[in-house]
């Protein structure tokens, strides 16, 4: 039963939550909080469901949905999940419940946050769950007010700058992106996505393709983000209270993979799977890598640092979806997941200390180990997943993308390994300024973590850990899919 | 058999995991908690270890499951138990469990103190991993987690500055290293697909693997060793890594971490070939050499020790490089136990004094009678006295380096310096010894406060003296000679490896270059092995005869300037003032790196950061500089100068509106006028003109 | 003989006199009449063309509509001149250019 | 033509003849009201136009009928619009009983006049015959003048109603010149008759641009333009939207009836018995689309007062309008009446905005709207929605308005379209810049000043709603709204 409507449910009751809490007086900020934190971990479980029953061998779309919506544009409501989308709804999941949590000192609207909050979620499940290109729009815009809000409203001092950013940029995307869905529209009179990746139609004019293909990949660049439309990030994450990074960091950035997964390269192989594309993206994926490090050493602050781990990380993501074999790919989708572990507890982190110190100056941290001793541990957990550590997560999706791209890039595969030592210097070099060394007096009546931010950041760690010993539990979700994607896309 | 292997490396992490979560909660902070489940590993280890020695045939079990699945394969994870193996796994949890106990003493009241038997856990789990792991990849994983923990515990008492800096090099540097092993086995996986010991072995075996392939995978996994292993040019963090606590200097950076690089050397020796192996020799003779110079000046007890580490990792290279395989893996070993001693030696010293500096020590063999009778046995082990356990290995190295001199004429200079080098070794490990442990104390205060050490201290020491002493006896190690538990042809492979015979021309095109121009390949027939193994025993007398020659001179200048005082060290220094300076400066080697590499990352980084900030969003909000142009013009909009990004127009589009706007004057009059030009304007376009 | 086009060219000159009218007087209610002479050629026209054409009477039955709404123009037009004059104190029109731009 | 048959008639315009009564009944029920209690009368109002839509609704099944010796024609057409018209004076009385700018004088008139200017409005779009349509036009015009100066103590009420009521004379006298030509030239005022008569004659298509000025003046389209943003400013500010729904649509409904004989594949507008249209007024829409939505866009950056900046935005709108006249055909044409639905739900949404800012603040400049979330959150998260919808970004029923416009554009696949689809783009993403100001001020800036707290009733929340509601679940859920326009071109 539960079964027939799962994604619907899944996606709508984060809007139920919305609804109920601003239902909820605004004075009453427990209940508020704690209705929102109800539905999240509905959320949660619900995803954590849906990645416990999802068949792992079927490459045909499941707990399909399919109605019609707007017939006189031939709009469905078609939901419906592959490997893929499993594990970003998942990731989701946990990432949502989680930042409930994170969120829960705000004091400052609580009620709007919130609803705010919960609407975002439903936009983000929206654009992994939905298998119509117009419902996908949708989703995929609303998740802009929210955020916009979120940014602009609960954000830092230099909120305002960040905000418009943020909006301008995410909208040139979607922008490009509607051109393109238009595009498709009226070639075909179809928003199916499933049959548009059967019908290629843009095959048989390859020039038109690549220019499509080009459209879309900026605007999936945009949100990855890729150099150059990367600048949006650091600001945005700069300014964003602690969970929204979270969630921008960690789910938001996935989207943009997810796009041309889902979207890019099996509705336009041709282009995707020219040389001169490939070798152009892989090429962006390994500046990313290393312009991304090299920034992030270049910050003096904490959160900027780690949004620019960020940018260099889904350097990564990039070059195993430009590679495009089975290794690459599915470390690139793991990539994703295991970022959106891994940045979302660096983000915690971050917003740890900051609670503390209320500033993120690299220059004037140092020695809170020794005052915060769990939040050392948590800490080196957290960086250490970042930087690719074996034994976490990234590192199982960094070899795979080594391993994958080895075999067609050896160049860029040689280069992005100088990038893992640069992404060691300089996660090493932050540990360094603000954990160990000598404790500043003005840190010295600093309290190690409490009970909420332990529960928000020890599930993080365990789970970085748990799928880097047994990858195989994430791995298994997705693997088929790529693979059926890999065919679709060679197959020319 | 396979059980126990599993339950050696089970132990310490369940473990582990328990201390993590639980040891705030333990007795004394679970110490004896994490002791004891290293004692029961070590226990396991030498079951094994005892099972070996008297098996009639070759233990080799090569158990794994399915791991990864990387899409178009699947990867699996596994235990290889072999000979090899069956030491390491001795050598690690005997280390282990004595540096445990030692700092139960030596760390006792530390702020920390559970935390760092946490960290020792992991370091002893991922060690033991490291060891036990059957295929490359596996390696790599415990290999990055050694790392780990080497990282941690060097940076243990992270309020001091420097201990911090040289976690973050120990780790830095070592990664660049990984690096370059990740690359070789990229390069493997490229070319067979594969991480496995076995299939790899195999594929060397039967010619897949070859060529230029063969040498940059070789070249790459060497590399990580060398970062390891600390050889020069990567040694340079294992000297800083002296900041972490003593016991750890002795577990990690002397006896177990730093040898895993030898470890692996050896346990991938076949995909080394030639031309490689040639390169392992030089870098470890040279290392050999390098590390003991500087040895040579420090006047802090515990660089000593690390140079002389380095140095003598040096060896154990050189000795794999030259086809001493039993010799380079038989000196791992021994050295492990002196080596261990000689830093718990100093540990305890440390321990005693609270100083690191020689300047500051002497005449403590009154106050720690143990300390100083076991650090003589440990340093007799190491400058290879005969009967002590150095003797034995250091000589079969040696020995194999004459012998490859003797075959090939123009690397003789390995041995050579590799003599020489035993003669510095005596002299700076006895400089070391006289130093601290003879003459009269130089700071009294100090000296007054010193007493030998508590018992959970001096066990250790103890037991590992015995070991310094009987470890090179028996021959034992010959059973880990890793031939027997290859297919014949592989143990063939190894053993013409050893000796440089090359039987077949065809073998590799790499293996030509060792053998002298001109010599004829077919020359080495079978009838020859014979004198191989002559050659081969007599370069081995010649080389202890020399090494113990060039020992006793080195003890005896150590003897005459620092205990009978009959040569002025300081005047020696004094008149090769250049030398010392560029000895206790380490050849400026970190200098450099830090002058080249770090300082030009610091400038890219500087200029990257600069070039984000202004070229690449500063283009992209060069429309918000126009913008604000506008905004000046017409009045002040403050935010305008972001959203002009809407738009690289904006300025256009601000002038225009502004033009447009100047139409809208407010005067109905003009309304009504343009309302006629307006007809008259669309009359003319749409009537007359079209 | 009087023919269409002289009622023609009458009608077109009074709409010229009185778009001229209209945006070059300052006046309110010379700008009125000059409405009222545009609204008076649109009559001509209707007029002549019913009277020539002899399509029955519908051209001078909107003449007179014209006429009627003409009127009721005008005194809506006062009235707000009233009002304008009450808040200005003048019916000089370029007086009311409070919003502008 | 026999009392049969004018009852006959009688029946087609009950809807009309309803309204009639309304106002006649709010003019004799304010005799008995004192100025405090005159908002009464606003409640008959709704009760009239509720009962006029209940006529209309039992209207819906009668075949299209001409009426009144053709003066008239009755059909879905015109329907569609009646009911815009209705909901759009509903949702303005309702502005209106809310607003303190009316409230502060007697308004039994305001609401009579408002309604006869519906009731004006109502024959316009039904109007097949010039005299009709003048009469109506006329109506139309001259309430609107009168609602522009209803703030007769105001200045700026005052002078917008001056230079509405000069422009507008001005427009319709030009316009009337037209007409009488294109009577000259077919002899009838049949506005059929008119389209099919004029041919290629340079006198023909002066007349016909002489007439299109004054549709242009009601559309508000460049260059005829110059009187919205002064009057739109001063008006009171349900006027203001009233204006820039509802006699804007009026302007529109009356031109698509006058222009229906030239779209080629809609079947209902009046037969041309064999006359064919030899015309072709694309390219005249294509420049004046252009032009429109840019002066439009590219003026409203540089304003201040939000009034003011949604009047220049309502002429951008009406430019992005006349891109489907551009086009001309059935999907153009029900292109354009969905965005006139969109319009009204996102455009009053906005004016109310406004209104409720001048009822609290007394002013509507952009500068008092700062750090407006913290005060009134829920007004700004409205205000953001409607604005968004104005952008034409999903999931807002904007998006969808602006999506079938440009999809007409880009299906006819020439160079011609793409082009105007792309300055259409282009202008959207400048709209979007100023919407963009809006939100920000009122998001993301901080009050120069400490600023006095505000009361918030329930009404203004009820209001917001009404309007928020359908913008939203429109822009998601369109298919009743696709339904409702394509009836009307049935």
């Amino acid at each position: 039963m539960i079964d027939a409507h799962l994604l619907t449910l899944i996606v709508f009751l984060p809007i139920l939550g919305m609804v109920m809490v601003l239902a909820i007086p605004g004075s009453q900020r427990q209940l508020i909080r704690i209705t929102a934190a109800f539905f999240t971990f509905l959320v949660f479980v619900l995803s954590t469901y849906l990645f416990l029953v999802f068949d792992r061998s079927n490459v045909q779309m499941q707990f399909v949905e399919h109605y019609s919506w707007i017939s006189q544009y031939n709009i469905w409501y078609y939901m419906g999940v592959d490997g893929l989308s499993v594990i970003l709804i998942f990731l989701t999941g946990i990432l949502c419940f989680i930042a409930t949590f994170a969120a829960w000192n705000i004091e400052k609207a609580v009620k709007g946050y919130y609803a705010m909050y919960l609407l975002l979620v439903t936009g983000m499940l929206g654009v992994f769950c939905t298998l119509d290109f117009f419902l996908f729009y949708v989703f995929w815009e609303i998740m802009l007010l929210p955020m916009y809000f979120l940014i602009g409203i609960w954000g830092g001092p230099k909120r305002e700058y960040a905000a418009i950013k943020f909006f301008i940029y995410t909208l040139v995307g979607s922008v490009l992106i509607l051109l393109v869905i238009l595009a498709f529209y009226f070639k075909t009179g179809s928003f199916d996505m499933l049959e548009l990746i059967r019908e290629r139609p843009f095959q048989a004019t390859p020039v038109f393709e690549k220019v499509l293909f080009f459209a879309l990949f900026i605007g999936f660049a945009i949100k990855i983000p890729v150099f150059p439309f990367h600048t949006w990030l650091p600001d945005a994450h700069v300014e964003a209270p602690t969970a929204i990074s979270v969630i921008l960091a960690g789910i938001l950035l996935k989207m943009g993979g997810y796009g041309l997964l889902r979207i890019s390269y099996p509705m336009l192989p041709g282009a995707a799977w020219d040389d001169g594309v490939r070798y152009f993206l892989a090429i962006l994926g390994l500046v990313n890598i290393i312009y991304g490090a090299l920034c992030a050493m270049a910050q003096t602050d904490f959160k900027r640092l780690v949004a620019y781990s960020s940018i260099s990380h889904m350097g990564f993501v990039l070059l195993g979806i430009a590679v495009l074999n089975a290794e690459a790919l599915n470390g690139a989708v793991f990539m994703m997941f295991s970022h959106g572990l891994s940045s979302a507890m660096l983000f915690l982190l971050v917003g740890v200390i900051y609670d503390r110190a209320h500033h993120r100056d690299l220059s004037r941290f140092g020695g809170l180990g020794t005052k915060m001793p769990i939040y050392l541990t948590l800490s080196i957990v957290g960086f250490f997943a970042s930087l690719g550590l074996p034994g976490t997560s990234s590192f199982i999706s960094e070899i795979m993308v080594f391993l994958g791209s080895y075999q067609v890039y050896l160049g860029i595969t040689i280069a992005a390994l100088l990038g893992i030592i640069l992404t060691a210097a300089y996660i090493l070099w932050t540990v360094e300024r603000v954990y160990l060394g000598k404790l500043r007096p003005e840190f010295e009546g600093f309290s190690d973590c409490s009970g909420r931010e332990i529960f928000t950041l020890v599930p993080l760690a365990l789970l970085l850990i748990l799928f880097g010993i047994l990858p195989n539990i994430v791995l298994d979700v997705f693997r088929e899919s790529m693979q059926y994607l890999i065919q679709i896309v060679t197959l020319q | 058999m396979l059980n126990i292997a599993i339950c050696i490396i089970a132990i310490p992490f369940v473990a582990l995991v328990v201390h993590t979560f639980l040891s705030a909660r333990m007795p004394r902070r679970g110490d004896w908690f994490a002791t004891g489940a290293v004692f029961l590993s070590l226990g396991l280890a030498c079951w094994l270890f005892v099972q070996m020695l008297f098996s009639p045939t070759p233990i080799y079990i090569n158990f794994h499951i399915d791991w990864l699945n990387l899409g178009s394969r699947i990867i699996p994870a596994g235990i290889l138990l072999d000979h090899l193996t069956i030491v390491m796994l001795v050598v690690v949890t005997l280390v282990s469990a004595l540096v445990y106990l030692f700092s139960i003493g030596y760390m006792h009241g530390d702020v920390r103190y559970g935390r760092y038997f946490s960290y020792l856990l992991l370091f002893t789990t991922s060690m033991l991993g490291l060891v036990l792991a059957n295929n490359l990849l596996v390696l790599y994983i415990f290999w990055e987690l050694v790392g780990l923990s080497s990282y941690l515990l060097i940076g243990h008492w992270f309020e001091r500055d420097t201990a911090a800096k040289a976690a973050l090099k120990a780790f830095i540097v070592t990664r660049i290293g990984d690096v370059g092993m990740f690359f070789g086995i990229l390069r493997i996986y490229f070319h067979l697909g594969t991480f496995d010991y076995e299939a790899i072995f195999q594929a060397v075996a039967n010619g897949t693997l070859s060529g230029n392939i063969r040498v940059l995978a070789g070249l790459g996994i060497f590399f990580g060793a060398m970062g390891k292993s600390a050889q020069f040019p990567l040694h340079v963090w294992l000297p800083d890594a002296m900041e972490g606590p003593t016991p750890i200097s002795a577990l990690i950076h002397a006896a177990t971490m730093v040898a895993a690089g030898v470890y692996l050397v050896g346990r991938m020796f076949l995909i080394f070939d030639p031309t490689v192996l040639l390169i392992i020799a030089y870098i470890g003779c040279f290392t050999a050499l390098f590390a003991a110079t500087i040895a040579v000046v420090m006047d802090d007890m515990k660089k000593v020790l690390a140079y002389s580490t380095i140095s003598q990792l040096g060896y154990m290279m050189l000795g794999l490089g030259v086809g001493g395989y039993v010799a380079g893996l038989f000196h791992l070993t021994t050295h492990a136990s002196f080596k261990a001693l000689l830093f718990l030696g100093s540990g305890s010293v440390i321990h005693a004094l609270g100083t690191q500096s020689m300047r500051e020590m002497g005449g403590l063999r009154k106050k720690m009678p143990v300390t100083t009778v076991t650090f003589l046995i440990g340093t007799l082990a190491i400058v290879g006295c005969p009967f002590f356990a150095g003797f034995y290995s250091k000589d079969a190295i040696i020995g194999a380096a004459l012998a490859f001199g003797l075959h090939h004429p123009q690397h003789l200079a390995l041995f050579l310096v590799s003599v020489f080098t035993a003669g510095l070794t005596a002299f700076y490990m006895f400089r070391l010894f006289f130093k601290t442990f003879t003459g009269s104390p130089r700071d009294q205060e100090k000296f007054h406060h010193a007493h030998e050490s508590p018992l959970v201290m001096t066990i250790p020491l103890v037991v590992l003296a015995f070991l310094a002493i009987v470890s090179g006896h028996g021959g034992w190690f010959q059973k880990y000679n890793p031939a027997p538990q290859l297919s014949t042809y592989e143990a063939q492979q190894v053993a013409e490896h050893a000796s440089h015979v090359q039987p077949e021309a065809s073998s590799s095109f790499a293996a030509n270059r060792l053998v002298p121009a001109g010599t004829p390949v077919a020359e080495h027939g079978a009838e020859e092995i014979a004198d191989e193994e002559e050659l081969e025993h007599r370069a081995h007398l010649g080389a202890m005869v020399a090494s113990t020659l060039f020992g006793a001179i080195g003890f005896f200048l150590a003897y005459l300037m620092f205990f009978k005082r009959r040569l002025s060290s300081a005047a020696i220094i004094q008149r090769f003032r250049a030398v010392y300076t560029l000895l206790s400066n380490k050849y400026y080697i970190d200098d450099f790196f830090h002058a080249v590499l770090v300082r030009t990352l610091h400038a890219v980084v500087w200029l990257v950061g600069v070039f984000d900030k202004y070229v690449i969003d500063g283009l992209v909000n060069f429309s918000g500089l126009a913008t604000r142009f506008t905004s000046w013009l017409v009045g002040k909009f403050d935010n305008i100068a972001v959203d002009g990004a809407v738009n690289g127009t904006a300025w256009t589009t601000g002038i225009l509106g502004e033009i447009l706007s100047l139409s809208q004057t407010g005067r109905i009059r003009n309304y009504l006028l343009f309302i006629v030009l307006g007809i008259v304007t669309l009359v003319t376009v749409f009537v007359f003109i079209k | 003989m009087i023919t269409l086009h002289h009622y023609l060219v009458v009608a077109a000159l009074l709409f010229t006199i009185g778009i001229v009218c209209v945006i070059s007087r300052r006046n309110a209610i010379g700008i009125l009449i000059g409405i009222e002479l545009i609204l008076n050629a649109a009559n001509l026209n209707l007029i002549a063309f019913s009277r020539y054409f002899e399509v029955g009477l519908e051209g001078q039955v909107f003449a007179i509509f014209v006429i009627i709404l003409a009127a009721c123009e005008a005194a809506i037009a006062l009235a707000i001149l009233i009002s304008l004059f009450a808040s200005f104190g003048t019916i000089d029109v370029d007086a009311a250019q409070r919003m502008k731009r | 033509m026999d009392t049969q048959t004018v009852f006959r008639n009688l029946q087609l315009v009950l809807p009309e003849i309803v309204l009639t009564l309304t106002i006649l009944a709010i003019i004799g029920y304010d005799l008995f009201l004192r100025r405090e209690t005159s908002h009464r009368t606003g409640l008959v109002a709704l009760v009239g136009l509720a009962i006029m839509a209940v006529f209309l609704i039992r209207q819906g099944t009668t075949p299209p009928t001409e009426a009144f010796m053709q003066l008239v024609r009755v059909d879905a057409f015109g329907r569609f619009f009646k009911f815009l018209f209705i909901a759009t004076t509903a949702l303005i009385v309702l502005f209106s009983l809310h607003s303190r700018e009316v409230r502060t004088y007697k308004s039994g008139e305001y609401y009579a006049i408002l309604l006869t200017a519906t009731l004006g409005m109502c024959f316009l779009v039904s109007a097949i015959n010039f005299l009709m349509f003048y009469l109506a036009i006329e109506t139309v015009s001259l309430s609107s003048y009168v609602l522009a100066g209803y703030l007769k103590r105001d200045r700026m009420s005052s002078e917008a109603a001056l230079k509405y009521l000069l422009y507008g004379a001005v427009a319709s006298g030009v316009m009337l010149f037209g007409i009488s030509y294109l009577f000259g030239i077919t002899g009838s005022f049949s506005m059929a008759a008119a389209i099919g008569g004029i041919s290629t004659q340079k006198v023909a298509l002066v007349a016909l641009l002489f007439v299109l000025v004054g549709f242009a003046f009601k559309m508000s389209l460049a260059p005829f333009h110059f009187w919205v943003p002064d009057v739109y400013q001063g008006a009171p500010t349900p006027i203001t939207a009233y204006l820039a729904v509802a006699s804007k649509a009026a302007g529109f409904g009356a031109l698509f009836r006058f222009l229906l004989p030239l779209f080629p594949d809609v079947e209902i507008g009046q037969t041309l018995q064999g006359v064919i249209a030899r015309l072709d007024v694309r390219p005249l829409f294509w420049v004046l689309a252009v032009v429109t939505m840019s002066v439009g866009n590219l003026v409203a950056i540089r304003q201040r007062d939000l009034k003011r900046l949604l009047a220049y935005s309502s002429i951008a709108h009406a430019g992005y309008i006349t891109m489907g006249l551009a086009v001309m055909n059935a999907k153009a044409l029900e292109a354009m009446l969905f965005y006139f639905v969109a319009y009204l739900f996102m455009n009053l949404g906005a004016f109310l905005v406004a209104m409720i800012l001048i009822n609290k603040l007394g002013s509507s400049l952009l500068d008092d709207c700062k750090g407006l979330v913290s005060r009134l959150p829920f007004l700004a998260v409205a205000m953001a929605v409607f604005l968004f919808s104005l952008t034409g970004m999903p999931p807002t029923v904007g998006f969808i308005a602006k999506f079938n416009i440009f999809y007409v554009l880009i299906a006819q696949g020439t160079w011609w379209y793409y082009s105007l689809a792309l300055i259409g783009v282009g202008n959207t993403v400048v709209s979007l810049y100023y919407y963009m100001r809006i939100v920000n001020a009122m998001v993301l800036q901080k009050a120069d000043v400490e600023r006095p707290p505000v009361s918030w009733s329930p009404a203004d929340g009820l209001l917001l709603l009404v309007l928020v509601v359908p913008t939203i679940v429109l822009g998601i859920y369109w298919s009743p709204l696709i339904r409702f326009v394509t009836v009307a071109l049935q």
